[in-house]
């Protein structure tokens, strides 16, 4: 038990309806990733984890503690929810300066560290206007600094980049990772994968309030490379290909959808991926491209959650 | 699971006019509060309450022997029953209050906005449901009043008649009165608890302390301050019933003077409203 | 054209949302970006008419935006932000509105349900709007834009919160509606690939201002021939086999990237046998919007802005 | 127990709920109405009316001040402190501070209890003011109103708002339900026989004003308590009604809207 997070046989019941289901995992340090449908159980995972939900069955800990009000704890994480109302009537300054000072910052230094927050943050320039006017990206940036001004061990983010343009999520995205890179640790979740992948090796997936899949990305690429996979390649003579690569045995079929291409179904992409160079350059075929639509987290994810 | 997409499908009619847009929404409005229980419940207890009362209040009249025939001044009690102020206080806060903030707290003013339909006619919808209802415990117990006592036989139907029609008049100004308060109330703020909490410091505010004063220095120009004692002075003076010691085209031009300021200014804020999204 | 502005300009006191803005869009299938605060939605509610510019004007579908009830019935807007009346059912709420819009109570009941079984949603249409799912409330919203048939669709951000599944599902619909004939869809979006998914010609604004307009596959051709190769193994040694053979490749986090030369793709693969390596993907480097975005803005970034 | 940080939070925490009630557009509302004594004392002023004395002066300010402007503003603040923060979703932003809930219900508490106070001690005594300037008399001629005058809007103040901090905490709509106890049943309650006014907050004021009072057009007011054993229970009420609804909030779980 030394992760930052443990989770053992965790549930919680709103009535009838599911939050988390017998969830169990252990997150390690530094960035994880959650990744899941809506309704999957991510928020509810992470309301229990800052103490605002209690958990009806099992047990959960955040830094070796329970969270369920446990004050103490709360200096040592940083919390960024999905929702978008601040305060509208403060400024960003007034607002993070504020929530510094709860945290019992005597005012001098919660008016420097606030201003520090939001120029991590890349929002110095809106600084003093009511945050009321803030647009959605602008929210979560003022979100952001006030999780992350009173430097906290951790930093649970729900739904960080969502709303945030391009731009944002740039910013965003690296002020996380330099947060992690100063020894930080962070649990963030989102729905656009491409995004994740960007920042962590480390995600759980969470899907009808069970994690089904957790750890390093390569393992979850393991996972893919098991699952049946479908390679289109562009080559000129899509039959000629077809033959030298027939002698593959895990080879499903062949379908020739295009004059140039040659779509290949495999029930073990490793071993294709692995022996395909040989057979490429010892047949001297002309190979110009070469895809699979199976090949990401966003397909990982539709094979395991079906 | 995956879904499959059935065609796009073409609307082959022409749209219908403005008026049978805005009555779309005087329509579904009125139903949505037919359905909803605390606002029957408000609506039946008021309606019954305050028909039972007006009655009641007739019948003493009639019973009492004043020297008069019965006339059409008897009918200027019932017109100022008081259980009127406090269900129309109830009634706005109930089913009023909500009409327009709940659309700016579910930010469905928005979806009001983008349909070919204007602000004005937004308004003039949400008007249009709050008005009947209001009716239902200002201006419908007047009239079952005199029906009633017609019947009877304790007027006589020219009377009742006539009593009926100045009814329709007096109660639609107190009507149109809360109408505009309580919409421009429930335009201010998104919680709609607040508007009803309004209507009633509104009312109690301004009413109860105008009667105190006024049977304690005796001096009765100071329930001008009060609406509903502005409406009594012109219900009664609608009715030929003695005056209540203020002029009744001074009250009926404080009525009809707040309420059409109301109206306006919850136009033009109404025309202000921005939905802050980014 | 489907929108034509002159000079259109809208000041929120001090701030000019949208500033002197003249642009002709065509027909078809539009993608409207920029970053936050960059007067997309400002102009998107100017085309509504439900703001009054404060100069300039503007035409939707050749209708002049001063005579909104003219314009509003031959748009469909889906808003960015939650808008449905939580207490309504799913089929109540898009025959409201589509009554509102000025259909018969019939049609209105009848294209609603047609709507919503285009957009998926199934038996919950039957229950209030308070209860339904994220994604089940976006495809709702997307209902309430189609009912009256408009010939302007206007989405703000129709994919945000929305996980994967609901995303593409939103986007087929989306994409659905914009391949339809006579039909014209403007799509706002931070997530450039969907808009690169659904758009042909797009919008580039920034500070109230077009930086820059046209065909999506003409903006995006500014990039060289490049091929991206995804390899598994180890990467730096395989670009240095490669350099060693005479190409210029360099390895960057989302792979190889190196310009293409005759011979390169057999090169590729005789590297990849003598490192054990695997070749996970080979194609041509596509210039993302993303990158022309982040190019295209930063080099209209203002200090302080 | 680190006095100095808990002294620093709670400071913050009523600060911040200050600002969020005097300078939002709620304050405008509440504060007009404040207003109407003092504007009505002023109109009486220049209506030259020969009656306008302190006595006059009580019998406006019991219904008026007492059953109408303190409920009404007790109302809307007192259910905004927690209930308004949930339901728009920035209660996190304070529950993720190393603060526990039961002090936050108590600063929250101390903020809105100087923010009432602030919106309705002023014209108190303003209307007093008037009042004795209108009779020639000394600001000090009838210390003894003005004194009971601003007990009842003290102690008023702090068990209306504890129990409607109490209601805000325990069910969804509180202003409904605040509305039928603060202008129903607070009204009706004196016509009530027997020992039910004792359960109303009034019943306490009025006690209150009878004792304090000399000339007094409550002294034919039914009570068999004195002023202080009045104003002890509205305290005792107040702290409980806190306490209570500081330990619902400490085991009350926080769901954001569906989303």
């Amino acid at each position: 038990m030394n992760g930052v997070v443990e989770a053992v046989g965790v549930s919680k019941w709103y009535g009838e309806v599911l939050g988390l289901n017998a969830f169990t995992a252990s997150f390690g340090k530094g960035i994880t990733g959650l990744v899941g449908p809506n309704g999957a159980g991510k928020s509810t995972l992470f309301k229990l984890l800052i103490g605002q939900l209690h958990s009806d069955q099992g047990k959960i800990t955040l830094l070796g503690e329970n969270p369920w009000n446990n004050v103490p704890l709360k200096r040592r994480l940083g919390y960024c929810p999905e929702q978008n109302q601040l305060y509208g009537w403060l400024t960003g300054q007034q607002f993070v300066e504020t929530l510094l000072r709860l945290d019992g910052m005597p005012a001098a230094e919660s008016r420097k560290e606030a201003t520090a927050a939001l120029k991590v943050v890349g929002l110095s320039s809106a600084a003093h206007r009511p945050t009321r006017g803030y647009s959605r990206g602008m929210r979560q940036r003022a979100k952001l600094a006030q999780a992350l001004a009173h430097h906290p061990e951790i930093l649970i983010l729900d739904e960080p980049l969502s709303g945030a343009d391009p731009a944002g999520r740039v910013h965003i995205l690296r002020t996380i990772s330099e947060f992690a890179k100063d020894g930080g640790h962070v649990l963030m979740s989102t729905h656009v994968l491409y995004e994740i992948e960007r920042v962590t090796n480390n995600i759980v997936l969470i899907h009808n309030g069970k994690a089904i899949a957790s750890g390093n990305i390569h393992a979850i690429r393991a996972l893919i490379d098991t699952h049946p996979h479908a390679v289109r390649i562009e080559t000129s003579k899509p039959r000629q290909l077809a033959q030298a690569l027939a002698r593959m045995e895990h080879l499903v079929s062949f379908e020739f959808p295009a004059a140039d291409t040659l779509l290949v179904r495999t029930r073990k992409p490793d071993a294709f991926y692995r022996e395909l160079p040989q057979i490429v350059s010892d047949t001297k075929l002309d190979v110009r491209g070469l895809e699979s639509p199976d090949d990401s987290l966003d397909a990982v994810f539709r094979y395991l959650v079906g | 699971m995956s879904i499959t997409l059935p065609t796009y499908s073409r609307l082959e009619i022409p749209l219908l006019g403005r008026r049978q847009r805005v009555w779309a929404i005087i329509a579904t409005g009125l139903r949505k509060e037919l359905r909803r229980p605390a606002a029957i419940v408000v609506m039946a207890l008021g309606a019954a309450f305050t028909t039972i009362t007006s009655i009641a209040i007739l019948f003493i009249a009639t019973i009492i022997p004043s020297g008069q025939a019965p006339n059409l001044t008897f009918f200027s009690g019932p017109a100022s029953n008081f259980f009127v102020l406090f269900f129309v206080s109830l009634m706005a806060s109930v089913i009023g209050a909500g009409l327009i903030a709940d659309d700016l707290q579910s930010m469905a003013f928005t979806l009001y906005l983008s349909r070919p339909i204007t602000q004005l006619d937004y308004l003039l919808a949400k008007a249009a449901i709050l008005a009947p209802l209001v009716a239902m415990v200002t201006i419908l117990p007047l009239l079952l009043a005199a029906l009633v006592a017609a019947f009877l036989g304790f007027f006589s139907w020219t009377i009742a008649l006539e009593a009926m029609g100045i009814s329709i008049v007096v109660g639609g100004l107190l009507t149109l009165f809360y109408t505009a308060i309580t919409l421009f109330l429930s335009s201010l703020s998104r919680r709609k608890g607040i508007a009803g909490a309004g209507v009633f410091a509104v009312n109690f505010g301004l009413t109860i302390p105008a009667e105190v004063l006024t049977i304690v220095i005796g001096n009765r120009s100071i329930l001008y301050l009060s609406p509903w004692d502005n409406y009594v002075a012109v219900a009664t003076a609608a009715f030929g019933a003695s005056s209540t010691g203020i002029d009744w085209a001074v009250a009926l031009a404080i009525l009809l003077g707040v309420t059409v300021l109301a109206a306006l200014v919850t136009y033009v804020r109404m025309k202000a409203v921005e939905v802050i999204t980014g | 054209m489907l929108v034509e502005t002159a000079g259109l300009t809208k000041v929120f006191g001090e701030v000019r949302a949208v500033d002197d803005l003249t642009v002709k869009i065509p027909d078809g299938a539009i993608g409207l970006v920029g970053p936050n605060g960059a007067g997309k939605t400002t102009f998107l509610r100017l085309l509504l008419s439900l703001l009054r510019p404060t100069a300039g004007t503007a035409k939707v579908l050749g209708r002049d935006i001063e005579d909104g009830l003219a314009v509003r019935e031959r748009i469909g807007y889906m808003p960015e932000h939650d808008c449905l009346i939580p207490d309504m059912t799913g089929v109540g709420l898009v025959s409201y509105m589509g009554r509102v819009s000025g259909l018969d109570r019939d049609t209105a009941m009848s294209r609603s349900h047609d709507v919503l079984q285009f957009v998926g949603v199934e038996e919950e249409r039957y229950r209030k709007v308070a209860e339904y799912s994220t994604g089940m409330k976006q495809k709702v919203k997307l209902a309430q834009a189609m009912v009256h048939d408009p010939q302007l669709y206007i989405f703000d951000e129709p994919t945000t919160g929305l996980d994967p599944r609901g995303r593409s599902e939103m986007l087929d619909l989306v994409g659905t509606i914009a391949k339809s004939p006579g039909r014209n869809v403007i799509l706002s979006s931070h997530l450039l690939p969907d808009v690169e998914t659904i758009c042909k010609y797009i919008v580039i604004l920034d500070g109230g201002h077009q930086i820059a307009a046209g065909e999506l596959s003409q903006l995006l051709s500014g990039a060289t021939d490049r091929l991206r190769i995804d390899v598994r193994g180890d990467r730096d040694a395989f670009a240095r086999l490669l350099k060693d053979a005479g190409f210029d490749a360099d390895a960057g986090p989302s792979g190889l990237h190196v310009s293409r030369k005759p011979g390169l793709e057999a090169a590729v693969f005789e590297t990849a046998k003598s490192l054990g390596a695997e070749v996970r993907y080979m194609g041509k480097e596509i210039r993302s919007l993303e990158e022309l975005f982040l190019e295209l803005v930063a080099r209209t970034e203002k200090p302080g802005a | 127990m680190d006095w100095t940080g808990s002294f620093r939070k709670a400071w913050v925490v009523t600060g911040l709920t200050l600002r969020y009630l005097l300078t939002t557009r709620r304050a405008i509302a509440t504060g007009l109405l404040a207003l109407v004594p003092v504007i009505l004392t002023l109109s009486l002023a220049a209506a030259r009316v020969v009656t306008f004395d302190i006595v006059l002066f009580q019998q406006l300010m019991i219904p008026l001040f007492l059953q109408v402007v303190l409920i009404f503003v007790t109302l809307v603040n007192a259910t905004a402190l927690i209930r308004e923060e949930i339901d728009d979703n920035t209660l996190p932003f304070l529950l993720t501070r190393p603060i526990s809930k039961p002090a936050l219900v108590a600063y929250k508490y101390i903020g809105y209890l100087v923010a009432v106070l602030v919106v309705l001690i002023p014209p108190i005594i303003l209307a007093y003011g008037v009042t004795e300037a209108y009779g020639g008399l000394a600001f000090t001629a009838d210390l003894d109103v003005l004194g009971g005058f601003l007990a009842a809007t003290i102690l008023g103040s702090a068990a209306y708002g504890a129990l409607f901090l109490f209601i805000s905490v325990l069910i969804r709509r509180p202003l409904a339900v605040g509305l039928l106890i603060g202008f129903v049943w607070e009204s009706v309650v004196d016509s009530i026989p027997g020992d039910v006014p004792k359960l109303s907050v009034i019943h306490y004021l009025k006690t209150i004003l009878k004792d304090v009072i000399a000339i007094n057009p409550l002294g034919q007011y039914r009570t068999d308590v004195s002023a202080g054993v009045a104003a002890g229970i509205l305290v005792a009420v107040s702290i409980a009604l806190v306490v209570l609804a500081a330990f619902v909030f400490q085991q009350m779980e926080f769901r954001q809207k569906a989303g």
